[in-house]
């Protein structure tokens, strides 16, 4: 039913055949296998979350794990946040690597306290004589009209948080590439998934592999601009991508794949060589991610910017409920490519052009 | 025990008749994709709602949860707002902003409504605050669930609401599972009506599928609370017939035993005050079949005020987002 | 004892007596009377807050007013921040206007689902039909080794959160105006107050005032620098601004006042005079208001720029202990001064220039 | 019930004189300005502190509040580290990152120590499960103050730890305030040790000033956490006897009433139990100077070994963020 499905207007993933001996699967199996393979691996591995061993599996990712691992490796959990965030930071302090999911990111702010002043804070306080090797799942991404309290993306309130570090991965490699680094890192990582792409897929090998955290990756060579696209924006950057070529426009995406660290040098690369600057994120625009690469790019890449940053991002309002706010609430690749031609001095195009609806099959396998 | 009179058996009665009419409407509709917000259905605890608002003046607060729209019928909000909202419309009670888990209706006591486990528990302890700064003479209900009971500001509001002995009632519907989750999956022990008890805060475990003892055991703590001794705790165990969220059962997919449903559907709240009422002659059979076309025509009434009402225009989107005083 | 006093190098204000008739008091003294007034004036405005009836009153913001209101106006709680921010939130739907007293901003995360989830979303969510009149102080700056959970300044966190606002006055005459607009607002407001400030004196009307939300003010003119100066960091604006003026440079400099709303066009007519940008910020740099104010104008002032833009604010650490470490840890005038140099192309300037401790002795009293 | 041997008593004896004559070092120096970090004494306390550690192997957990002290020693950490992080030290236990409110010694059970209030329950309860999931024989305790059982993490924690039986005791130092705020203010009932009641979790209210009485009732919740039957929650009644904050009292600023303080010095933990240990002539006055000598030793070297220990480099600011594997 509809409320646990995604629609977009294209699936360009799902039906991609495996064309070349790869093995292809979804966002949603590569981080349910990353969870497997890591419970079998490393038993000092467990996930925690409201739910993680019903039927529905959080979205599918622990579809099963409970049956394979036992209640008190995929442990369901009362609806008391903070406080088991809490108990799972004291594991991770007694050297257990815990995994707390969350359905929504939006249930993140109550264990704030537990999040912000407990696990960033551990390893410095204790002048590093103690780490917290703790993975914290959130989903992110619009249901189905579920409104501000449910469709939330506040990835970057965690930048600002030292101690804490952000994986965003985009691509059904990355999800389980980062997860494994993210549960190898001993530091407590803010694991943020977009719900649209959980349906997607690409190459993931079967192997445990790990993606560093900190390493972005250009996804698309081009000279003209710069598009920097966090999680699900990677998807509309491709379109866009797509479309501006047919105009003769090529853009270098970038996917940070972390928020924090950051690959900033991967970035001011990029502008040395474009001098234009696009960063597409799927969170509020204040005080948002977008905001900081922006200010970093300012800071110390200034020289090479040839014109104004330009920031694609959610407006600041709260997520409404009605589709035809939500229409207008998510941008996608029409802004990319409004904000693209604006930068290259050719915003006479006073109506946007149309997005080509086409499969993009990007081969999302290298690292 | 004071006797319930028949005309406010009538009404309790007309309230859960036309909250299930209601969901079984959405779960009519909703098929058709045009109520696009997740419905979480209370199909099978209607005699809280109604027997815990049948205590209620206009002016009392409620604060809801996800699983609200009994509480707000019960209250008396307006049904055309509500759907339309529901349709994403902009006459919907909040112009299309909330969809179906935030409704609001400040002239009846609804000053809005959280989706956030737990929420709604402080909020009426804030409005039972203001209540007894202000002497107004309200009373202030808090609608939540088993699962939110475990949630540390259950706590936090249950102390501070005994320490000033505010005008609150906490109503607990314990319909035994948060999303999938079972209660023993989550507590110890089957007791939240005495996770006040250190607080000295009256607790009721009640049938909550018989509203009469619903109604009777608020009576006597709206009394209470009104009367400025403070808050009570109310649990109602009940069932809900539906999935956690949207129109179908969930026993299909594992979610809960078949049976258990079964169980639980053979004591209908309805079907069980229908058959005392009918048998003890407080409304006869064409009676509630009257209710039942008056309020059939009044929920079409709201479909289709919904259904023909206009979306919001995408300028609309950045209203609201402050308060702007004109 | 040390630890309810700051030591700061110099105290321009308190000494300086009033000798153009003008009211100066104390910025705590300030806040003190802006409350006290506003209780005297309006019976919807109640405190609540941990010990805001104790002796020591909040770091003297709240003393007395206990025993001239009551109990009921002026409410000590139990430690249940988050239960707490609820009933307040509650109590504003109800009408009432709750301040919310916090002795340092580090207990917020406990409470930020609802202020987050629901004082933010409230109106919107209601489609504008009811709204949350709550003002929420809080209290940064370090304090005495009181190291990473007790000296916090996470403003910046709340700029990502539409719906509400933030206002972060440095001088006497602002605390009280704008405590005023923020308590007549009608919407949920995040008040900032930086500890080490609250012996400074300036100018203060004895009547009810308003500042207006949203006004940023120019502090000194200069030609060469724009410092857009937040929080305390005005006083180091300015004590920076006299260091430089000796070697011939002037700094503009900006105190916005509020971050929601942000004054850009303030700062952006400033830099289009100027053509360089230093933000001085008292919280961490990566995700913090600097990088918000960095990035407008990157996006929307592009042109008016002729270098790199400069941040100043705090390492991303948590905040250390020993005095040692936080001598490093707050920058101050010199980073300013350093960056103001770096902008002008005289990097040259190896050993920072010293900092004259003279008195500044600005009034503080236009709007 | 088991009688404490003469050694646990002298012990135990020690422990507490080793707390006081450590605080007490600290109300000396501390208004030299070289500890410049916030002190949170528990002189008048130290009772508790040295009960419940008493029963603990090396390996068991303790988590600790802004009050820590005590629990620290108590534990048998090593007080060098401890005073040089007091110091602001780079041979302080946490590198001069941490100061006096978050001390560690994973070598004896103290992964760190949080001063937010509340938090330190739910780690212990962390720890605790951990000790479950591997079954190492552990236990952990957690200890807070009467304010902390008003934070809704308490209840989180209880319900959980009762929910999975964890090897968890909950001690709660009840002292009467909250920084300036009383009991009263607070809680509508003085009863914390009920608060576990509706998870069944054994509830026991203590005088905090009677070290074998706390020595005693933990060491039955101690072995019944260690069999695996779950948790207890202890709620020992204390007084500080210095402010919240500092070395100084604070009854001249009218914190709180100087009788109340007076009343409570003529029980001073120390000194009724020194009465019982030299009337049952468990320890003579002579064994107890050599004590107090062999302890000031110990702390005169430690105040030594702090202010003469380098300060950290300012690149050491930057230094611990992240867990860097080598
Ligand atoms: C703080 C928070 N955590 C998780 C959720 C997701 N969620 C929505 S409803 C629900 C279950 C609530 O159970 P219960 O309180 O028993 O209410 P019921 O649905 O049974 O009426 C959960 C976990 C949420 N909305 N808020
Ligand atoms: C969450 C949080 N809120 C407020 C504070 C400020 N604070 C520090 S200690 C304290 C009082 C704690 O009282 P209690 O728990 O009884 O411990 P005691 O100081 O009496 O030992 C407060 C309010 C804090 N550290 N954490
Ligand atoms: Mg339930
Ligand atoms: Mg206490």
């Amino acid at each position: 039913m509809p409320w646990t499905k995604v629609f977009i207007d294209q699936d360009d993933f799902a039906a991609t055949p495996a064309t070349d001996g790869l093995r292809w699967i979804t966002y949603r199996d590569s981080l349910r296998e990353a969870q497997m393979q890591m419970l079998q691996h490393d038993a000092r591995v467990f996930i925690l979350g409201e739910g993680v061993d019903d039927p529905g599996g959080i979205f599918g990712t622990t579809v099963g794990l409970c049956e394979i691992f036992g209640k008190d490796r995929v442990m369901d959990i009362a609806i008391a946040e903070n406080g088991l965030t809490g108990v799972a930071i004291g594991a991770a302090l007694a050297g257990m690597k815990p995994i707390f999911v969350h359905m929504r990111m939006d249930f993140l702010p109550i264990c704030m306290d537990q999040i912000i002043n407990h696990a960033a804070k551990w390893c410095y306080m204790t002048g590093g004589k103690v780490n917290v090797p703790l993975v914290v799942r959130s989903i992110i991404g619009r249901g189905w009209g579920s409104a501000a309290q449910h469709s939330q993306a506040l990835h970057s309130l965690f930048l600002h948080i030292p101690g804490l570090k952000v994986a965003i991965p985009a691509t059904p490699y990355d999800a389980k590439g980062l997860l494994v680094s993210a549960l190898n890192d001993g530091n407590p990582v803010m694991f943020i998934e977009h719900r649209w792409v959980y349906d997607y897929k690409g190459h993931v090998p079967e192997e445990i592999y790990a993606v560093p955290l900190g390493k972005g990756i250009v996804r698309r060579q081009g000279k003209d601009a710069t598009v920097v696209a966090i999680s699900q924006m990677l998807y509309e950057a491709v379109k866009a991508s797509k479309a501006l070529a047919a105009e003769g426009i090529e853009i270098e995406i970038i996917d940070p794949r972390t928020l924090n660290p950051l690959d900033e040098e991967l970035i001011f690369d990029s502008v040395r060589k474009t001098g234009r600057l696009v960063i597409g994120d799927v969170g509020c625009r204040t005080g948002g991610v977008g905001a900081e690469i922006a200010s970093r790019v300012a800071e110390k890449a200034f020289p090479f910017l040839k014109e104004s940053v330009a920031i694609v991002a959610l407006a600041d309002t709260p997520s409404p409920a009605s589709h035809a706010l939500e229409m207008a609430y998510y941008p996608g690749a029409e802004q990319i490519i409004a904000s693209v031609k604006r930068l290259l001095g050719n915003n006479k195009v006073s109506e946007l052009a149309p997005v080509p609806g086409e499969p993009t099959s990007i081969l999302f396998r290298s690292r | 025990m004071a006797r319930t009179s028949p005309r406010t058996m009538r009404r309790l009665f007309h309230t859960m008749l036309k909250i299930r009419r209601f969901e079984e409407k959405i779960v009519e509709r909703y098929p058709e994709q045009n109520m696009r917000t997740p419905v979480h259905l209370c199909i099978g605890q209607e005699a809280i709602a109604a027997g815990v608002c049948g205590n209620l003046k206009k002016g009392d607060y409620i604060f809801s949860t996800h699983r609200n729209h009994g509480h707000c019928l019960a209250k008396g909000m307006d049904i055309n707002t509500l759907m339309a909202e529901f349709y994403g419309r902009i006459t919907g009670c909040s112009r299309g902003k909330g969809g179906s888990m935030h409704p609001v209706a400040p002239e009846c006591g609804i000053l809005g409504t959280t989706a956030i486990v737990g929420g709604s528990i402080a909020l009426a302890v804030g409005t039972g605050l203001a209540s007894r700064l202000r002497k107004d003479g309200r009373i202030s209900v808090a609608f939540f669930g088993d699962g939110a009971a475990d949630e540390g500001i259950f706590h936090e509001s249950l102390n501070f609401a005994a320490l000033k002995k505010l005008p609150v009632l906490f109503v607990c519907e314990n319909n035994f599972y948060a999303t999938n989750s079972p209660q023993t999956a989550r507590q110890p022990h089957d007791n939240i009506a005495k996770r006040g008890e250190s607080y000295h805060i009256p607790g009721f475990q009640v049938d909550g599928n018989q509203v009469l003892t619903i109604y009777e055991t608020v009576k006597k703590a709206a009394a209470r609370a009104r009367a400025g001794k403070g808050p009570s705790l109310i649990e109602c165990r009940t069932y809900r017939w539906k999935g956690h969220v949207g129109p179908d059962c969930d026993y299909e997919r594992g979610c809960r035993p078949e049976k258990e449903l079964r169980d639980w559907m053979k004591r209908c709240p309805i079907e069980l005050f229908q058959g005392h009422i009918l048998a003890n002659k407080i409304i006869t059979a064409a009676e509630i079949n009257h209710f039942i076309k008056a309020i059939d025509k009044e929920i079409a009434t709201a479909v289709k005020f919904g259904l023909e009402s206009p979306l919001p225009d995408k300028t609309d989107l950045i209203k609201h987002v402050f308060f702007e005083r004109e």
